[in-house]
């Protein structure tokens, strides 16, 4: 029955996927849209139930298929684990992922391949419950790896655009160096453990069957999960792979909320919280990734202060939140964490939904130098994008609040300049994300007569999941409020070494103080900024100095061609046009010289018989002189 | 029915192909191809059940040569996917007129013939003779049925075969070596040899060019490109599906264990060479213009990746050695064949040339798709599975092999996905492209069925050859 | 006196055997061999084998040699018109004939050993007689054999003198 | 009846013998003139013969004297070829000098 | 010995038939007496219990001048069916000059005769008057057309050379009889046993091997071998390269199994060195010739380097010997039975001769790739057999640098064997194409036949000797 039922919770987006992509032509649009919503519903549905089952009973469901692959020391199964963790990672999966289905069934209504697009979608929910459903490292590589192979489908959605398939190809293959990084972690883990099974890892740490005071053992282990890291770092757009998101937007809005916003850029917090009892061991690594997480933080944080097209800025703020959340799971505050990758699900979506509503309306427009007042027309979108805005901004009572302010406490605690960077990065998230919604929908609409013309607000197939999503970003940080965390209890199997809670003491109110006063902040800057100043950002040639080069996103792009593509281009010219021609060249060099030996040859065989009697004599005489005269 | 009746089959459809006229050969072939295969699957399920199907019988008497066809599960392996990849690679051909067209099929199941008898023959000599018998289809499917310009054609086609027979020689003159040892040329006499070291090494070195050119491994590679940008489809797909997978069969079968202590003395020297072709052919496929060109290369980095994982001299790397040839020669096949159909219709190699295909043939797109994402080894291909063993097994002979070996997946990527944006994404869709037909589709079902089905569940296969994998290894273990 | 004898017809032969080689008229060389082969004629008759100096004499002096000199009147080469050889043929022939003379010399005197006794049986062995019995008892098959070969020289001679008639 | 070797040793013949050889080499290289390169290999054959008839005293034996019997058909037979080849040259380039047969090369 | 006798028999048979203007059966009668003659020769063998005997047998005819054995016998039989493929290709290549067929006829069977000389000889007079009777009947052949200048220049040097090198032989045997006062191999053979011979003998040892590596076409003593088989007749060219050069090579090697009992190092040297030589030379040298033949005559120098290597352990080499020899002038035969079909008519035998053949005679074409491909050493054909077994025979007397050396010739040998499989296959006929005679299509297909045959079955040639 559990077998079953987790079957159909992984194949039916699978059935939807195969639907869409082999009779899709077939159906209508809608039917389409459809069948593909109805496919993740159907999971969402079975994940509910699970849900029920696992908080009540707190055993996890173990569903353990076939063999799938065979290794010297361990064999690797198609296994299942459903637990606390993955379930909750589930829920939103499904959730959010039923939420954007629907709301793609309107937004891609017009698209001649709308069946493809469910049927990627599809695909894409089938990968990744594979990642989070997995019970061990291999069935999570297959979700990793295959999300990875949706997002560059779907990013390329629009395949006939050159510079969207571009971007497209950048993501999938930052993601394989990351990848590549996994793979490595996972042949050390292996190779320490004798399996990559996650509960045999965690038993043979708790068991001591791995000795964790062997220094070498420990070294590799510390090998192996900054290899996770990495692996995580490609996924979830860390520094210095964390350049193809703000590329990725080149796919169609939903792609954007779902895949780079949503769910599949957590996939790396999800894995370091899978194996959070083997990065407790690691301590070094664990300040790499607070580090890592909190430059990524301060970094696209400062990006998306400069950025004009309205889903740039959001996906700088994703790479920042994104950030904010390594820097808590290197801070070894896993469910805080997750508690950020919820509520961050919420608004996100949130607000690339409501950005997707927008860009509707300006009829594909993204610039927000040609946007404004949107307001008076869109009313529902504005509300919905006001309150992600708010709580991404981490005011209260909004979710946002809750969770960021954790991680913020988190880190006063343990590194105060981690924490300064955080506080610095959710400063400069408030003023841009205040700079969007006031470009955005407030002021004159500075677009053309034709784009006015048609401003209107969405359907409401588009609204109603902006809404479910507003009023989840508004309430979702009632999972784990400060004091009694009902997602920390829930996730108390899960996490080996429970981050230390501090009671709600003066420096924790000063904390929040802080934090809030901050946010006030920001906002308050792109209030005087851009309401009452009026201020709209200058054309891209006119941006100059310092302003330059973070609007240019401090070249890592240019940076990156320059030291990695350019030189493996050139590493290419070079073998293309030197080795491969002398090494071919000396193969051929042989038979010239045998021909030209030949060549010479011909000219001693003269004709004349002279000659060839002079050689013979001379050969009878060396021949004699050497065997009877040496 | 015994191995050799497999053999007989082929034999037998290469003499009748030529005999029942240009008319009906490509149905012959098919027919024949299919039988054999059928005859495969019937001999392995004995050869499970505990049944012999082993065939024996002495054919020189001084020096002693012996007809031995001993079947294990490695060379069953091996002669299962020849014969499953001939019938495939017959229907590729089936679009083209080609001239001569009698010729072509038999010289197509001869050399099917040739590669079986390889795989199977258990007797160093035959093995050899089989070994050579398969490069002379080959050379004059290449040389007469090829593309391009003829002079060209015959300088690529006449290095491959030069280069290659070169090889084979000095493989020759170590069985004979090895023959004035024991006096005898079977493989489970010459595993006991007992050979000094140094002995060893020059034997090894003999095997190990023969095999290189063959694969080949970088520096030997030079033939490969050339040859599979000329040959016709149907001979690039022989050649890259399986007539390599004969060389990396034999380097388990033959040379391992009968230098064992010079292959685990050198392994690193070999494994490094054989990581510098995965890395070497990665970056060199990024900067081909033709499409075929750019396959071979990616194939060069591929081999060496197996290459690398056979001289591991672990069981992972055995086992991902194999898994990965299979998979290989199947996707392989499916990439050729797309290009194949490709310059079929728009009459060039070029990419610059190519580009909004998909525009105008989604399903072909699709199709090609699944078998790049097969190349570049995503898990649930097949590919994955032996490429994912093969780089266990070498990151655990050093890290830095699984590292450097690992970065397969990254070039794979770019290269392959570069050349899948030029060649099929854009709106470059000047000339017109039709739709696959329904044989077409037929054929890439077929291989990505496969490639699917065991990347889901590979354990058939994988479970069929350990055992023997484990004897190999068991015997290098034992003399070292 | 019989040493004597030696080294004067020795010293005949050779002589005229160079003479044969450097005389620039072919019937000149044609007549200075017919004397060189009438030297060795002397040689067999020391060794008291009269049958076979005969032999030698009508065989060599009078077939064969017979035979050069009619193809040379036949050709009209009685002249002295022959060219030179370059001189560095000539001096490459001349170095080789030192080299190969020196080398063979060598080796042979290298390999002598020193036979001072000579069997003498007093048989006959050498006489017609005995010759006879010989040549057509135990050399029989050869003997037969050598007509087997005049035969192939004859149909070649034929053959490649012969003038073809148009109608074959 | 005495053996003439006793007198004269036949290492001496051997040396004539072969001085005979050598000269009949020499007249091969030195002359381009055909018919007296055929001289010049009668020389050979006639050292040899020379040489056989010495050690068929040496030995005492008949079968050496047979064998230059054998040797003479030879010289006959292959002078009579010869000079067939030679004539057939003759009347297609009108002269015997083997300079002038240098066609065949390379 | 009564095959001998019988062969000249029919040789005088048909200079008979001719003037008795019986010249349409010269050649059926010839064929059909060969292949009688082939029988007798069988029975004799069987005669003798070679076949079920484990050692060898010799069994002297007249004083010992023949000796019956297997090694002469399993020769003799291969050298009649090479004449029987060589005669039946006779009347039609010389169709021109129907009124010398039956000395043409004539000549090839005294050939034989003397051939068979070589190899069942018992004494040197007999095998001196063979090879004699061998080299003047090719000096006739290579010069048969008296009224081409090139035949007549091949004839020519053939002969100057020829006479020189026999002359060394002849120097030779005199110096063995000389050292052992015999000519007969058995008596030499109890001598050298006995020990204490006079050094001429090795001396005469020497000439005698210097005389037959010219005769062999061994570097350096090959250079005639090019133009010769240039200039001659092309059937006569295949004559040489075949039955000549084998008949010269089986007779050097029972001279020197016979005669050289104990090879000094020296003389293993020389020998390792001209087999060295002759391989390279006659390969590389062959690279660049544009003209059959005289590829072909490159690649015979080459083969009889391969061949010489059988001397470094001739006890246990005279059924390698046999089955590369068989090998070797089987895919000759079948490669000039092509040679000749082509170049009928033509005023050269340049390679683009052959162009396109691969189309207009693709059973031709086939022939000659398969000839082509066995002289190359390519499995499964005869050729890549004999090298095996002249390969594994020569490692096991320890010379691994010689083998090696072969190794990399046979490399480089596939560099010109393939030019001319190239030129059939990939380039376009130039002219009309007359159609397959039979005799040559004949021949050619049994040749190949037989060149596959013994390849497949390799125990049926190497069983013959003991």
């Amino acid at each position: 029955m559990e077998t079953n039922l987790a079957l159909l919770l992984l194949l039916a987006p699978l059935a939807g996927f195969l639907l869409n992509i082999f009779a899709g032509k077939k159906l209508s649009r809608n039917l389409s849209g459809t069948l593909g919503t109805i496919a993740v519903a159907v999971s969402f549905a079975v994940t509910l139930f699970f849900f029920m089952q696992v908080s009540s009973t707190k055993e996890p469901v173990m569903v353990n298929l076939f063999k799938w692959m065979t290794l010297a020391n361990f064999d690797v199964n198609f296994a299942f684990q459903l637990d606390q963790l993955s379930l909750l990672w589930l829920m939103f999966v499904t959730g959010i992922g039923t939420l954007i289905h629907v709301y793609s069934i309107s937004y891609m209504h017009d698209d001649e391949n709308i069946h493809k697009f469910f049927a990627y979608l599809n695909l894409f929910i089938f990968f990744m419950i594979t990642l989070v459903m997995g019970s061990n490292l291999l069935i999570m590589f297959i979700g990793w790896e295959g999300v990875g192979l949706c997002s560059y489908l779907l990013i390329g959605f629009w395949y006939k655009n050159q510079d969207f398939n571009d971007a497209a190809k950048k993501a999938f293959i930052m993601n394989r160096i990351g990848d590549l990084g996994f793979l490595i972690g996972i042949f050390i883990i292996g190779y320490l453990f004798h399996s990559v099974d996650y509960i045999d890892i965690q038993n043979a740490i708790v068991s001591g069957s791995f000795d964790v005071n062997d220094i070498n053992n420990m070294t590799w282990l510390g090998v192996a999960t900054l290899c996770l890291f990495i692996g995580a770092c490609g996924k979830s757009a860390q520094i210095p792979l964390y350049t193809w998101l703000p590329d990725a937007m080149a796919g169609p809005t939903p792609v954007s909320a779902l895949i780079h916003a949503a769910t599949m850029v957590t996939a790396g917090i999800f894995m370091i919280t899978r194996m959070n009892f083997v990065f407790d061991l690691t301590p070094d690594v664990q300040n790499i990734i607070a580090i890592v997480g909190a430059v990524t933080s301060l970094i696209a944080a400062s990006i998306g202060l400069m950025q004009n097209d309205i889903k740039k800025v959001l996906a700088y703020s994703t790479v920042s939140q994104l950030g904010l959340m390594f820097l808590a799971l290197g801070l070894g505050a896993y469910e805080i964490a997750v508690f950020h990758v919820i509520t961050h699900a919420f608004f996100k979506a949130c607000l690339f939904l409501g950005s997707g509503s927008v860009i509707h309306a300006m009829s594909g427009e993204q610039d927000m130098r040609n946007m404004g007042g949107l307001r008076k027309v869109m009313k529902v979108t504005f509300i919905t994008f006001l309150i992600a805005t708010l709580a991404i901004s981490g005011l209260p009572p909004f979710s946002g609040f809750f969770s960021k302010d954790e991680i913020l406490m988190t880190a006063f605690h343990h590194n105060k300049p981690l924490w300064v960077i955080g506080s610095v990065a959710s400063i400069m998230t408030a003023f841009y994300m205040f700079r969007l919604l006031y470009l955005t929908f407030f002021k004159g609409f500075r677009g053309t007569e034709e784009q006015k013309h048609h401003l209107h607000e969405s359907p409401s197939l588009i609204t109603f999941p902006l809404v479910v999503l507003a009023v989840l970003a508004l309430v979702g940080g009632a999972i784990s409020l400060p004091g009694s965390s009902w997602l920390n209890e829930y996730l108390a199997p899960i996490i080996s070494h429970p981050a230390e809670h501090h009671a709600l003491g003066t420096t924790e109110y000063m904390l929040m103080g802080v934090a809030v006063v901050g946010a006030l902040v920001g906002i308050g800057l792109a209030y005087a900024k851009y309401i009452k100043q009026g201020f709209v950002p200058v054309p891209d040639n006119e941006i100059t100095g310092f302003a330059k080069v973070v609007y240019n996103k401090f070249y890592v792009d240019e940076i990156y061609t320059a030291i990695v593509v350019k030189p493996i281009y050139a590493l290419g010219a070079f073998f293309k046009n030197v080795t491969e021609v002398a090494l071919s060249g000396f193969i051929f060099g042989l038979g010239k010289v045998a021909n030209a030996i030949g060549a010479q040859g011909r000219t001693v065989q003269n004709g004349s018989i002279g000659l060839y009697l002079f050689v013979f004599v001379l050969s009878v005489c060396s021949i004699i002189a050497y065997i009877f005269l040496k | 029915m015994d191995v050799s009746f497999i053999l007989i089959i082929l034999l037998f459809g290469a003499v009748a192909t030529y005999f029942v006229g240009d008319k009906w050969a490509s149905k012959a072939a098919l027919l024949f191809s299919t039988a054999a295969f059928a005859a495969t699957l019937y001999v392995i399920y004995r050869y499970n059940i505990g049944e012999k199907v082993s065939y024996f019988h002495t054919w020189i008497s001084k020096p002693r040569i012996l007809l031995h066809f001993q079947a294990d599960s490695l060379s069953l392996a091996m002669t299962a996917l020849t014969t499953v990849l001939t019938p495939i690679i017959v229907l590729t051909s089936f679009g083209n007129m080609f001239p001569k067209t009698k010729s072509f099929y038999a010289l197509i199941l001869f050399m099917a013939f040739a590669m079986v008898g390889t795989f199977l023959s258990t007797d160093g000599l035959v093995y050899y003779i089989f070994w050579e018998l398969s490069l002379i289809p080959i050379y004059f499917i290449a040389l007469i049925w090829g593309s391009g310009d003829a002079e060209s054609r015959k300088k690529a086609v006449v290095k491959f075969f030069i280069y290659t027979f070169a090889g084979s020689l000095f493989m020759l003159v170590s069985f004979i070596y090895l023959y004035t040892k024991t006096g005898s040329f079977l493989n489970t006499h010459l595993y006991n040899a007992h050979l000094t070291e140094k002995e060893q090494f020059w034997i090894f070195l003999g095997f190990f060019l023969a095999y290189a050119i063959k694969i080949p491994i970088i520096p030997f590679h030079t033939w490969q490109a050339n040859v599979y940008q000329k040959a016709p489809a149907v001979g690039t797909m022989l050649l890259s599906g399986i007539m390599l997978k004969m060389a990396l069969y034999s380097i388990v079968r033959w040379q391992l264990p009968i230098a064992p202590q010079a292959a685990a003395q050198y392994k690193y020297i070999f494994i490094a060479l054989c990581i510098a072709g995965v890395i070497y052919g990665s970056i060199l496929a990024l900067k081909q213009t033709d499409l075929k060109k750019l396959l071979a290369y990616s194939s060069l980095a591929h081999v060496g990746l197996i290459a690398a994982g056979a001289y591991t001299l672990t069981i992972d790397g055995f086992r991902g050695a194999f898994l990965q040839m299979i998979a290989h020669g199947f996707v392989v096949v499916g990439l050729f064949y797309a290009a194949e159909i490709i310059s079929r219709r728009y009459n060039t190699g070029e990419i610059a040339d190519m580009g909004g295909i998909r525009i105008q043939s989604p399903k072909f797109a699709s199709m090609f798709m699944i078998l790049v994402m097969a190349s570049v080894a995503l898990p649930l291909t097949f590919n994955f599975i032996g490429e994912f063993e093969v780089l266990y097994s070498l990151a655990q002979t050093n890290i830095w092999f699984g590292v450097l070996g690992g970065t397969t997946i990254i070039l794979g990527a770019f290269y392959m996905l570069r050349m899948f944006q030029q060649v099929m994404l854009g709106d470059k869709g000047a000339k017109v492209f039709a739709d696959v037909t329904f044989g077409e589709g037929f054929v890439f079902a077929l291989i990505i069925g496969v490639l699917l089905f065991f990347g889901v569940y590979p354990s058939p296969i994988a479970d069929f050859i350990t055992p023997d994998l484990q004897k190999v290894l068991l015997h290098i273990n034992q003399i070292n | 006196m019989i040493t004597t004898l030696f080294y004067i017809l020795s010293a005949i032969t050779l002589a005229t055997a160079f003479l044969t080689i450097f005389s620039k008229n072919p019937i000149h060389s044609a007549i200075y061999l017919v004397l060189c082969f009438f030297s060795i004629a002397g040689h067999y008759l020391m060794f008291n084998a009269q049958f076979l100096a005969i032999v030698h004499i009508i065989v060599y002096s009078g077939a064969i040699m017979i035979l050069m000199l009619f193809t040379i009147m036949l050709m009209n080469l009685n002249k002295e018109d022959e060219q030179h050889k370059s001189i560095l043929t000539r001096i490459a022939a001349t170095i080789s004939f030192c080299l190969i003379a020196f080398v063979l010399l060598a080796a042979f005197i290298k390999a002598q050993p020193a036979i001072i006794e000579y069997r003498n049986s007093g048989e006959d062995y050498q006489s017609i007689e005995v010759l006879g019995q010989v040549l057509l008892n135990d050399y029989m098959v050869p003997f037969e054999f050598a007509s087997v070969l005049l035969l192939v020289s004859m149909i070649g001679a034929v053959l490649l003198s012969k003038k073809e008639h148009i109608n074959d | 009846m005495e053996n003439i070797l006793q007198q004269i040793g036949i290492e001496n013949y051997i040396y004539l013998s072969t001085l005979l050889f050598c000269v009949g080499v020499f007249g091969v290289l030195y002359r381009r003139n055909a018919i007296v390169m055929f001289m010049s290999i009668e020389i050979m054959l006639n050292a040899v013969n020379l040489l056989l008839v010495a050690f068929s005293t040496y030995h005492q034996d008949a079968a050496g004297q047979v064998f230059v019997f054998f040797s003479m058909a030879v010289a006959a037979a292959e002078v009579a070829v010869g000079l067939a080849i030679l004539v057939a040259v003759y009347r297609n380039i009108k002269n015997i000098d083997i300079d002038n047969l240098k066609n065949l090369k390379g | 010995m009564n095959t001998l006798i019988a062969i000249a028999g029919l040789g005088i048979l048909c200079l008979i038939a001719e003037i008795f203007n019986l010249r349409k059966a010269i050649v059926p009668v010839t064929i059909i007496g060969l292949l009688a003659i082939l029988g007798l020769n069988v029975s004799e063998y069987m005669d003798l219990g070679l076949n079920t005997a484990i050692m060898e047998r010799n069994e002297g005819f007249y004083n010992n001048m023949i000796v019956n054995n297997s090694f002469g016998m399993a020769f003799t039989g291969l050298f009649i069916v090479l004449t029987i493929f060589l005669v039946a290709m006779t009347p039609e290549f010389h169709k021109g000059h129907k009124a010398k067929l039956s000395d043409f006829v004539a000549i090839k069977l005294f050939l034989l005769t003397g051939a068979i000389a070589m190899v069942s000889f018992g004494n040197l007079a007999m095998f001196f008057l063979g090879i004699e009777v061998l080299s003047i009947s090719l000096y006739i052949l290579a010069a048969s057309e008296p009224k081409n200048l090139k035949s007549n220049e091949a004839g020519m040097k053939y002969f100057l050379m020829g006479a020189f090198a026999s002359g060394i032989i002849l120097f030779g045997i005199a110096l063995i009889y000389g050292a052992t006062g015999s000519f007969d191999n058995a008596v030499i053979y109890s001598a050298i046993l006995s020990g204490d011979l006079p050094g001429w003998f090795f001396i005469g040892i020497v000439m005698l091997t210097i005389g037959l590596l010219f005769k062999i076409a061994a570097a350096p003593f090959h250079m005639w071998a090019p133009d010769v088989y240039e200039g001659s007749p092309a059937l006569n060219t295949a004559t040489m390269s075949t039955l000549a050069k084998v008949a010269s090579m089986a007779a050097f090697f029972k001279l020197m199994r016979s005669l050289n009992h104990e090879v000094s190092a020296s003389y293993v040297a020389i020998i390792i060195t001209v087999s060295i030589l002759s391989m390279t030379v006659g390969n590389f040298m062959a690279l660049k010739q544009n003209n059959v033949k005289r590829m072909l005559a490159f690649s015979g120098i080459s083969h009889a380097g391969f061949m010489l290597m059988v001397l470094l352990n001739p006890p246990a080499m005279s059924g390698v010997l046999f089955y590369y020899a068989a090998a070797y002038a089987l895919a000759g035969i079948a490669a000039f039975a092509v040679i000749l079909y082509v170049t009928a008519n033509k005023e050269n035998e340049d390679i683009y001769q052959f162009n396109g053949l691969g189309k207009t005679s693709p059973l031709m074409a086939a022939t000659l790739t398969l000839a082509l491909l066995s002289m190359a050493g390519i499995p499964i054909l005869s050729g890549f057999f004999a090298k095996f077994f002249l390969f594994s025979e020569v490692l096991k007397t320890g010379n691994v640098l010689i083998v090696i050396v072969a190794v990399a010739n046979s490399i480089v040998s596939v560099g010109y064997y393939f030019k001319l499989i190239l030129a059939m296959y990939t380039k376009d006929a130039a002219e009309n194409t007359q159609k397959v005679p039979a005799a040559y299509g004949i021949v050619a297909v049994l040749s190949i036949l037989l060149t596959i045959a013994i390849g497949l079955y390799p125990d049926a040639l190497l069983g013959l000797l003991k």
